[in-house]
């Protein structure tokens, strides 16, 4: 099966979901792309967890090396940035005042568990995923649905140490959208030329079927 | 777009119902939200949880803490220098609960509740009335103790006595500003910031009033001293508005 | 006995103990003279505690409300001033960065203990006293060596509610200057006029007697 | 008179001794006080107690915490993000032990230890290797763990599990700030703030670099982001001496 959204194509689906106003975190990876997405007629303010606030586009012109996002990559700073230290940064997660944070991850069980930060017997590194995880009101996940070697991420437990736990609220990947709904793992969406039934060998985790009629932008 | 700037005081405080736990920064007269406080007396709320510094002793035509205690509208008062003779009478008459905290930990607990902590240890009042107990939390229509502060959990770290003291997350936090931005990005001014950004990010919900509020432009970054999330709503204060 | 130092001669001989460079907290009370008191010399910062450093004397002209002591008192800013938040001023306080804080007393023990915030019946309010008492590095108290009854105020043990426990370093009042030289209450100086004899029937706490000598400032 | 501004980095760090703990301020390359770690370095200075965000890779040069690591001058490393082949290679043969931290709590360790509290809650990692333990913490030199992660204390407030976390006390911080007066007041520039203040608020002795020092002037009251009595010493980094 060669369907399925790019990285880029993903990012535009998750921004399409973002709502005007937000405080949206984004986390290393995939979700990294967000900030580079026009959101017309909504303004998003980035929030990157060292302590930056209104985070826009990578810069046209020379990069400023005071000025990156959580990976380190250079950005830019929006109208309405603000700039803090690493405990304020924090704060802002934990003390609930971000209405979303975008998280990468290598498996999600269908509890709702996140595992992002440890392969076992690879290289350890945790960064700001566990504050996030338990802080931001809403996690969603963005990740492709297989990994590597193909097996899938979605299980039912996950196998990888956890980053939190029943934290996940939404896993948007390149073949489909997820979203817990009362707690349980729904299929919302499939990617184009993705159907529910090409889903079913790709997909450990056991999942209602409620999907939501909805364009996926071109 | 992103546009917290309120129209007038009335319209940021509509929210505050009777019972609300309410922080109020403010340091004597030095930032405190005197306009969000007339706007909440003039909606006459009532039975209000107050958490501030101090009893607003001494500014102009006794506007501040001082107006919501004199119209008995706190029914319980958290602060660390009640001075004000509007508060003692009602506190001595049973009219009003106290929870008298040390100043820095007062601070710490809003910043502990804006940080999503559970609570933390403290040296502060170790060994003291307001640790161990037996304060008079509140008294009895003819001043009899009522009601004792029970004795808070403590631990010995590293050989030195710590207290434990919970987080504070109040309903909502009125704060005064120096200069605000349409993303409720604040800047104060000099000894006016103290409590504010602290009750700011504890609150639920904030309302800052700012004597300047910039409708087009923004701070810089750097200049930021507390960042848009931590404010729900910015009004500009009379000061602005006369001009 | 009339002799003894005033509020401003008391100011006086505290300042003169000031090492340049201290980082100094000023608590209600006597203590808010101090600013006020000529240091040659010695460059001093004073902290007061809602969240300012490097506070000076009152302002010759027009007071700016935002920029008061902690009597609420209006005062100027120097040079190297620095403003914020009081959750920041109290960590300058309990981190151990205050070189002393001087403070009011209603009683000081001689074992050190310091009670300063409430007279049994009386009007509660303890502002940051209590932080300050066991964060600086010392804790000088500054008082009138008996109360407005004619009671020492320097004691065996407090019988007011304690501010902290063993915390004083050393006692400046209008009659005499005591330090806690290894635990042990020491007299070490009489205020002109002022003999050890004359303090005797004034103190009731036990004391050592070592006196330095050292001149009173005019 | 107040003069915190020295000659050169040698002579800032000249009191650092073997086994010290060290927290130091940067994210990826912003804000990291290269020119104080090359001092550093350049004293020779072994068994070093890290406490730093990141495993530095990505610096020019291979400065910062990377040249620390690469020349071995690290026993244990506590941070969030070591992501750096230098370290990974020194953690799995033995030579580097880890204490890994989540970001956020590792921002308020410091915070803690510099407000001098006594530890705090977090619900951050609850649930998780990193509070359950068993987390390798150092291992032997043919890779087999050698010590594991104790359990931490944990306690439920309000329902939810939280994590008791301990403050971070470092005898020496190294920070870089952009503009910095003799009296130690720093002010930094955008992301390059991030650690930096904690990291100085948490030590015993803390050691800046800025890019700019201003030798007669100060910086305005309003724009100190961190005040003098955090701060021992101040050099101008190798970019201003340039100049």
């Amino acid at each position: 099966m060669t369907a399925g959204l790019s990285r880029a194509q993903l990012a535009r689906r998750v921004a399409d979901d973002l709502e005007d106003g937000w405080c949206v975190n984004v986390g290393i990876g995939a979700p990294l792309l967000l900030p580079e997405q026009p959101t017309p007629g909504k303004e998003i303010l980035y929030h990157c967890e060292h302590g930056l606030l209104g985070v826009g586009p990578a810069p046209a012109g020379e990069p400023d090396p005071d000025v990156t996002d959580a990976g380190k990559n250079p950005v830019t700073l929006l109208d309405g940035a603000a700039s803090f230290d690493s405990s304020l940064s924090f704060a802002i997660a934990r003390g609930g005042r971000l209405d979303l944070c975008v998280l990468g991850a290598l498996q999600v069980g269908e509890n709702g568990d996140l595992a992002n930060w440890l392969v076992p017997g690879g290289n350890p590194g945790v960064g700001g995923a566990m504050d996030l995880a338990v802080g931001a009101r809403r996690v969603w996940v963005m990740m492709t649905h297989l990994d590597k070697r193909g097996n899938p991420k979605l299980r039912k437990r996950c196998t990888f140490p956890l980053t939190g736990r029943g934290v996940v609220d939404r896993v948007y990947t390149d073949l489909a959208v997820f979203e817990f709904v009362d707690g349980v793992l729904t299929l919302r969406e499939c990617a184009p030329g993705v159907t529910p039934e090409d889903l079913v060998p790709l997909t450990e985790a056991t999942y209602r079927i409620d999907l939501q009629t909805r364009g996926v932008p071109a | 777009m992103i546009d917290k700037i309120r129209p007038d005081a009335a319209a940021t405080v509509d929210g505050v119902h009777d019972g609300a736990v309410v922080a109020i920064g403010g340091f004597g007269q030095a930032g405190v939200p005197v306009d969000l406080i007339d706007a909440l007396c003039e909606r006459d709320v009532r039975d209000l949880h107050v958490i501030a510094n101090n009893g607003g002793q001494g500014l102009p035509g006794e506007r501040g803490i001082g107006r919501l205690l004199r119209e008995n509208r706190v029914r319980r008062f958290s602060c660390s220098f009640p001075v004000n003779p509007a508060f003692f009478e009602r506190y001595f008459s049973g009219e009003v609960e106290i929870e008298l905290v040390p100043q820095g930990t007062l601070a710490e607990r809003l910043r502990a509740g804006g940080a999503g902590l559970g609570g933390f240890y403290t040296p502060t009042a170790a060994g003291t009335l307001l640790a161990d107990g037996g304060f008079v939390v509140r008294y009895r229509e003819h001043g009899e103790p009522e009601k004792l502060l029970p004795r808070k959990e403590s631990r010995v770290i590293d050989g030195r006595t710590y207290v434990f003291e919970s987080p504070l997350r109040p309903d909502f936090a009125l704060v005064k500003a120096h200069r605000a931005d349409r993303y409720g990005n604040l800047r104060f001014r000099f000894g006016a910031r103290n409590f504010n950004p602290l009750a700011a990010m504890a609150a639920r919900t904030t309302i800052a009033q700012a004597d300047h509020v910039d409708h087009t432009g923004t701070l810089d970054p750097d200049d930021v001293h507390l960042p848009g999330p931590f404010v729900d709503h910015v009004v500009a204060t009379a000061l602005e508005l006369a001009r």
